[in-house]
């Protein structure tokens, strides 16, 4: 019995001391939707870098009117279902006003239904899906990445330039390669360029001659690649392999040093669309630059700077309503952000467009020697 | 479709049939062993694989030396993970090991994240040179190591079942525990082996494939079910009969991918070793 | 061996006192508590729970194992996302049309597994695990890809709305109950004896007079069917799905789930879901617990150790219990009896 | 009619014809043994009659019907009801349950009808339940009944699945080897039962190598060796037919 | 003395099965223990043979203290059990599970003698000879029985312990297999039996031991066992016992 008592007193503490630690917060809660396991595993971990960075350095700058700024990290495994629970879990347990990063495209609009019902900001960091495009932006959405259709209209301008009259295009089979190649497909044919194939992959592939031999065969001059890394370093390599002569254009999902590590040779000649302007670094780049290099003694790749970029246009937006914890207050902040630079570009919100980047905030880059040589 | 192309996707499905065969070589030496299934066998690979990669690159030995210690640091796991996880089920259902199994694939995956990273890591391959033509089909260098050292363990492994004493042994107090202690076979022994065995085959076949897969990443479900299924469509029972089944699926997989869909290509491979099952529902290449 | 018999008689008479009890508890649950989050577990733990019964009776009672069955799972939450939201069916009707084409399909793959049986079956049911999940992401005209099906309309009762947790609590948990009765009064039933048979010794069951290929095909298709309702059940709360949520993942996780709780026993799947379920919870408040200290929470912050935990968590269980949860209970159970017994043994 | 004909019944395994051109006819009310040495196939036969196997050719007829197209749970509820070698309990199983599993062959409740406990199933559950007891006390099982039948002595799990063969309300009762493992007072009860067995009107054909038993209970014997039948007779003729002593018997 | 038990306790579970058991028996004897079913006979062989262990008691082998030792190890040391039913390696063809009897003394073997044990066998049981290619698994009963008796003489073991080698067997072949034991007796090994069929054994054994509810009643040389009248109604025993299957 006595044991019984004991155990019983320790829950009864532990609640308490639980219920008082929860209702004493006098700080910016952000929740972090993030997956750093699964198949978005390998983007996740360095989103989390870049957002955990720049709440780091806001707190080292006095955190928002002196009161800190908390980020509350939940892993989604990858899994939309899940993400909505932990939204939810963000929200009704953690109190937090603003959810960042939701990892994937499929999680985003998974957790739109809750946070339009909460009316909680979602600041995400990837496209929207192609299917939504249409649509008006949800009132609660908000991205810090440049949609598909801006990145396919950066390289499909890239690869008019370089006059090739057949491309293929190869994707991932996820919903950013997906959607990416609907806009690029949509992209070419009003350009007039003929696409001879277009093709998706596993993001566990590790051939794709079988894809590639078909291009071969379809004669084509160039491969556009929508995905995120290593499958794209297997293409590279594959192309080498089979002794390939074509032009390789990535999307910004290809912006990561990895490429170069993975390819190494065969990564030579490739043009990727990216926000960050490697090799020139632009004024707003710098600070992400220089935290990245202190604490990692690395470049950050693309997708830090979008986890970076989600926390500062949040706070930037808090800052410009005096600090207000008001989720509505801080939407209707986040709609009239504009002239806001981030390190990915220049955010112009407005309410037709919650992300307000173009093709400016897009750069080409490309692999020479190993290196990244910005083209302009 | 040209000649080439069609041998072009011959070498490339011989490949990655190559890589499910190891797999599944896995997966048979366990059945022999233990009747049960071990999904842990595609996280064994990966761990190889990073082993393998930081021999190399953290204490600098050279690539002979470092396969050779990735074998050993694989038979130690192996050996590890059969008594901590496997041995208190021995004794009561094949499905708590299967679970058991399930558990270590867990661990070992988001262990291999935590302690190398998340992204898949390179991995030289082990002659340099660029790839080879033959009739118009290129072929990596590291293809012709990954099928004749998949080769040369199918060889290795049929004697070893067959012609060793020791082989015939696990074969034997997997099929009847009692007897195989009455002549003095200690069963626990036994099932120990397999796991060392297909602990070092997990090491081979993640440092040799590798350079292909890249080392590290989240690869493991992946061939540890592409593994089981050539392995399944062969016959478990037979270490030939699972290469073979694996290779098969290989090349089917590219032929799909090439004619059909690269979409549907799981589905339809899958289809059709369902349909091979319902024909023969021991798998294609079992004897008997 | 006389001991468990008896006590197992004596569980007889309590065990529905005891059922009556816990049931109370479940539902007295959202009373006591009412935080949203909370429910919001509790229903996809009551979601889960339909399909681990069913996946509960195939593999504990029939012995035969399945991991497609969040294959099923899919179809059905699938299915009824096109039927509400493409045609306008009331969630209900959804709901019926699920179970029927999963029965369907149910019966379908569980030809395969007259054929089949051991690791044989588990890849035919795996393979078409597999084949589900392409489906979701290939057909993407009616399942939106991986984009996920959106705006999935939440059900209604008779223009009652069950549009928050609380109300779907009630909902999910009404269905639990259900299948828990039905299946309770099947196992005990001759079909049920008849299914212990099979399991243990398929070809001394055909000298009974019991015809091994129906009744497997038969519990094939109700578990199937299980897992169809879970699934509508899934899509109406979620409002959103995704082809992730149906993956083979997700179906290694409900065999474990199972094992973990106990085979062959309906308790067993809702206590081995429940415990599997909240242990990331659990993960989850110790490691935002204000005990550990913040160097620690920083390395924890920076990785994913939740998922080795969890492994751990598994392997720890299925290592001291490998007849899941309810088998150590009953075999503490036996123990305490026992002990009793020699106790009044002494007192004469 | 005869109860039992089979007509040039063939089985082969792999190379080896285990079961080769036999033919038999059982009549109604008899008790019969099949015997013969280890290996000559007198399992198989009973494999064939009850639908475990298939033969390679020839035919099986049941009180007419013809068998050979009929799956085992058919013939059983035709009225061919068996015991194994060993006796099969099922291990999570007390007695009772192990007779009740017997009346599986004349019951037809389905799974809709058990899951709701419909009427019609509570009252075939007590019909199983009545058949079962009657059974348990006919074998004077009933100390065991609530015992797990596996945790029994063998000679009582053997008892066990007799009344679990008779269970199903057989017209032919197949025994597999009944007197294996039990000793000899065992054995002389177990004679008693056949005996009462046959008085209901169920026919026994029985596999056995106790002599004792064989030539106390059986009507007619069947010899068979390597598949082939090599003599058919009443114990005596059996006793001094020359081709079985040198098979089977040997020599006194 | 070669075999030598003092108070063997065993326990079944919760059922005490063997209760102070002591047995002895000498460089080539043939010894059968007999009695009723249940009477704890089988679980006395696999106790010797440490498939069980004793609660209490000791076992002597050869002057040495086997009583813990597993049955793995307890093989090497020259005592080899044939259990009941003989099980045999059904997947293995039976050259291989004839091998298989020599694993444990693998290392010290020449090859010839690995062929002249294993022609000593065929010659024992010339039907293992035809059958040599093919699974165990697909032999009758009684082959299985002899070939579990050839793969625990590979060893070539000093004593042999078999349990019921006569059960389910035809009359004809209960005979060939008694006569097998019998010869390899006179080839030097000692035998220990357990078995149901009293007179036959009693014809081959030299000594007798009756065990009745766990115990040994009394022991006897076989003729003399052959000669006394109580001991059929002590073995018929009206009794049904427990049993430890």
């Amino acid at each position: 019995m006595r044991t019984k008592r004991k155990i019983i007193s320790i829950v009864v503490i532990w609640v308490f001391v639980m219920g008082i630690l929860s209702v004493a917060h006098a700080e910016y809660r952000f929740g972090i939707l993030n997956a750093t396991t699964g198949a978005y595993a390998g983007l996740g971990v360095h989103k989390k870098k870049g957002i955990m960075l720049a709440i780091e350095k806001i707190n080292k700058e006095g955190g928002i009117n002196g009161e800190e700024v908390v980020g509350i990290y939940e892993d989604f495994e990858s899994d939309p279902s899940k993400a909505i629970s932990l939204a939810k879990k963000l929200i009704i347990q953690d109190k937090v006003i603003a959810i960042l990063d939701c990892g994937s495209t499929a999680a985003s609009l998974a957790v739109k239904k809750v946070t339009e019902k909460r009316k909680i900001v979602q600041v995400n960091t990837t496209p929207r899906s192609a299917l939504a495009v249409d649509e008006p932006w949800p009132a609660y959405y908000f991205q810090t990445v440049p949609d598909n259709s801006v990145d396919a209209q950066k390289i499909g301008d890239f690869v008019k330039s370089l006059g090739v009259k057949r491309v293929s295009i190869i994707h991932d089979s996820n919903q950013y390669g997906t959607s990416g190649a609907i806009f690029q497909n949509d992209y070419f044919k009003k350009a007039g360029i003929e696409v001879v194939l277009s093709d998706k992959y596993q993001k566990t592939d590790r051939d794709l001659t079988s894809i590639l031999i078909k291009a071969r065969d379809r004669k084509t001059e160039a491969v556009v690649v929508w995905g995120t890394i290593p499958t794209p370093a297997v293409i590279a390599k594959n192309i080498r392999q089979l002794g390939m002569k074509v032009h390789y254009i990535g999307s910004s999902g290809l912006g990561s040093p990895k490429l170069i590590q993975l390819a190494k040779e065969a990564a030579e000649g490739i043009v990727f669309t990216s926000a960050l302007a490697y090799g020139k670094m632009l004024p707003n780049e710098k600070p992400l630059f220089d935290a990245y290099k202190k604490k990692y003694d690395k470049f950050p790749n693309y997708f830090t700077a979008l986890g970076w970029d989600c926390v500062m246009i949040t706070v930037e937006a808090i800052k410009r309503v005096g600090g207000s914890k008001d989720t509505t207050k801080i939407r209707n902040s986040l709609e009239s952000l504009s002239e806001f630079y981030g390190v990915i570009g220049k955010y112009k919100m407005n309410p037709t467009d919650h992300n307000g980047l173009d093709t400016s905030a897009l750069h080409l880059v490309k692999i020479i020697g190993g290196k990244w040589v910005v083209l302009d | 479709m040209s000649f080439s192309n069609v041998l072009q996707i011959l070498v490339g499905g011989l490949t990655m049939g190559s890589v499910y065969a190891l797999v599944a070589l896995g997966f048979h030496i366990i059945y022999n062993g233990t009747r049960a299934i071990n999904f842990a066998q595609g996280e064994q690979v990966v761990l190889g694989g990073v082993i393998a990669l930081s021999c190399m690159s953290t204490l600098k030995l050279p690539l002979p030396l470092a396969f050779f210690l990735t074998l050993i640091i694989g038979g130690v796991i192996g050996y590890f993970y059969e008594r901590l996880a496997i041995r208190p089920n021995l004794e009561t259902s094949e499905l708590s090991i299967i679970i058991s199994s399930i558990a270590v694939a867990i661990i070992l995956q988001n262990s291999i994240a935590v302690i190398w990273e998340k992204d898949p890591m390179y991995f030289p391959p082990f002659t340099k040179g660029g790839s080879l033509e033959f009739m118009g089909a290129y072929m990596l260098r590291q293809s012709l190591w990954i099928m004749g050292i998949t080769a040369a363990s199918v060889v290795a492994l049929d004697r070893f079942f067959h012609q060793t004493l020791l082989g015939k042994a696990i074969l034997a107090s997997a099929n009847n525990s009692e007897a195989a202690r009455l002549v003095g076979i200690s069963p626990f022994r036994m099932v120990s082996c397999s796991f060392i065995l297909s602990g070092c085959l997990g090491a081979i076949a993640g440092s040799i494939v590798a350079p292909l897969t890249f080392a590290g990443g989240p690869l493991g479900t992946m061939i540890a079910i592409k593994g089981f299924a050539g392995g399944i469509l062969g016959g478990l029972s037979s270490s030939r009969g699972v290469v073979l089944g694996a290779l098969l699926l290989g090349i089917l997989e590219f032929f799909i991918a090439t004619f059909i869909s690269e979409g549907y290509r799981d589905a339809i491979a899958i289809f059709i070793l369902l349909i091979a099952l319902m024909l023969k529902p021991e798998g294609l290449f079992a004897q008997e | 061996m006389r001991g468990i018999k008896e006590l197992a008689m004596n569980r007889n008479t309590y065990s529905k006192v005891i059922d009556f009890m816990l049931f109370l508890i479940i539902f007295l649950f959202p009373l006591f508590d009412s935080n949203e989050y909370h429910l919001d577990v509790a229903v996809i733990i009551g979601i889960y729970c339909i399909i681990n019964i069913g996946l509960n009776l195939l593999l504990g009672n029939t012995g035969q194992i399945s991991i497609g069955q969040a294959a099923f799972f899919g179809i059905g939450a699938y299915c009824s996302a096109v039927l509400t939201t493409n045609l306008h069916l009331t969630f209900w009707l959804s709901i019926c049309f699920a179970a029927i084409l999963t029965a369907t399909l149910g019966i379908s793959v569980g030809l395969t597994s007259l054929k089949l049986r051991g690791h044989y079956l588990a890849m035919a049911t795996l393979g078409f695990g597999i084949i589900a999940s392409t489906v979701y992401v290939e057909w993407t005209e009616l399942t939106g890809g991986t984009s996920g099906f959106l705006n999935i309309p939440a059900p209604s009762i008779f223009g009652f709305q069950l549009d928050n947790e609380f109300k779907y609590y009630y909902l999910v948990w009404a269905f639990v109950l259900l299948v828990f009765i039905s299946t309770q009064h099947l196992i005990n039933s001759r079909i049920g004896r008849a299914l212990q048979a099979i399991h243990e010794r398929e070809i001394t069951c055909g000298a009974m007079g019991i015809n091994p290929a129906k009744y497997k095909l038969k519990i094939f298709t109700l578990s199937a069917a299980y897992a169809g309702i879970a699934g509508a059940l899934f899509a109406g709360f979620q409002n959103y799905i995704s082809p992730e949520s149906f993956s083979v993942y997700s179906s290694i996780i409900f065999l474990c789930m199972i094992v973990i709780g106990g085979l062959g026993s309906v308790w067993g799947s809702i206590i081995g879901t429940v415990i599997l379920s909240i242990f990331p919870e659990f993960i989850r408040a110790v490691a935002s617990s204000e005990f550990i200290s913040p160097q620690i929470k920083a390395i924890l912050n920076e990785h994913s150790y939740h998922l080795i935990a969890y492994g751990f968590f598994v392997l720890i269980i299925i290592v001291f219990l490998p007849e899941g949860i309810v088998g150590g209970v009953k075999r503490l159970e036996a123990k305490a009896y026992e002990w009793l017994h020699s106790k009044q043994i002494v007192i004469e | 009619m005869a109860l039992l004909k089979t007509r040039d019944l063939v089985k082969n395994f792999g190379g080896i014809r285990a079961v080769n051109l036999l033919n038999l006819t059982m009549e109604e009310g008899e008790i019969r043994s099949l015997i013969g040495p280890n290996g000559a196939g007198k399992t198989t036969v009973f494999n064939l009659i009850s639908g475990i196997l298939q033969p390679n050719s020839g035919t099986i007829d049941f009180q007419g019907v013809y068998l050979n197209k009929l799956r085992p749970h058919e013939r059983c509820q035709l009225g061919i009801g068996r015991t194994f070698q060993t006796p099969h309990m099922f291990s999570r199983m007390n007695v009772l349950e192990n007779i009740m599993l017997g009346c599986h062959s004349w019951t037809g409740t389905e799974i809709f009808e058990n899951v709701w406990r419909l009427p019609k199933a509570r009252r075939e559950e007590d019909d199983i339940v009545r058949t079962s007891e009657e059974i348990i006390s006919f074998l004077e099982l009933s100390e065991e009944k609530d015992n797990i039948a596996n945790s029994l002595p063998f000679g009582k799990q053997k008892m066990v699945a007799i009344g679990r063969a008779l269970a199903s309300k057989p017209k032919l009762l197949l025994l597999d080897e009944p007197c294996a493992g039990l000793n000899e007072s065992e054995t002389e009860w177990l004679c008693e039962i056949l005996l009462k067995i046959r008085k209901k009107g169920i026919n026994v054909f029985l596999i056995e190598h106790d002599m004792g038993l064989v030539m106390k209970v059986s009507d007619t014997i069947v010899v068979v060796d390597y598949g082939k039948k090599i003599a058919e007779g009443t114990p005596a003729e059996i006793v001094e037919n020359e081709r079985v002593i040198s098979a089977y018997l040997g020599s006194p | 003395m070669m075999l030598k038990t003092e108070n063997l306790n065993t326990f079944y579970g919760k059922v005490h099965v063997l209760r102070d058991v002591c047995i002895e028996v000498e460089e080539h004897e043939i010894v059968c223990i007999l009695g009723p079913n249940g009477a704890g006979k089988s679980t006395l062989l696999r106790t010797l043979a440490g498939l069980m262990h004793p609660k209490g008691g000791r076992i002597n082998f050869k002057q040495m203290n086997i009583t813990e030792l597993s049955a793995e190890k307890i093989v090497i040391y020259g005592m080899s059990l044939v259990p009941e039913g003989g099980s045999v390696f059904t997947n293995l063809p039976v050259i291989d599970n004839l091998i298989l009897g020599i694993y444990s003394q693998q290392k010290k073997l020449s090859k010839e003698e690995k062929t002249i044990r294993l022609n000593n066998v065929f010659d024992l049981f010339p039907i293992l000879k035809e059958r040599e290619t093919q699974k165990a698994g697909t032999l009758s009963g009684g082959e299985q029985r002899m070939l579990a008796i050839g793969r625990s003489l590979m060893s070539k073991p000093e004593m042999l312990l078999l349990d019921e080698p006569s059960l389910g067997l035809a009359p004809l072949v209960v005979k060939d297999i008694f006569q097998a034991l019998q010869d390899i007796n006179k080839e030097g090994t000692t035998i220990l039996l357990v078995e149901q069929n009293a007179k036959a054994t009693l014809e081959v054994a030299d000594r007798g031991y009756l065990m009745l509810l766990g115990k040994v009643m009394l022991s006897d040389t076989s003729d003399n066992l052959l000669k006394r009248e109580d001991i059929t109604t002590l073995y018929l025993g009206k009794k049904r016992q427990f049993s430890n299957k």
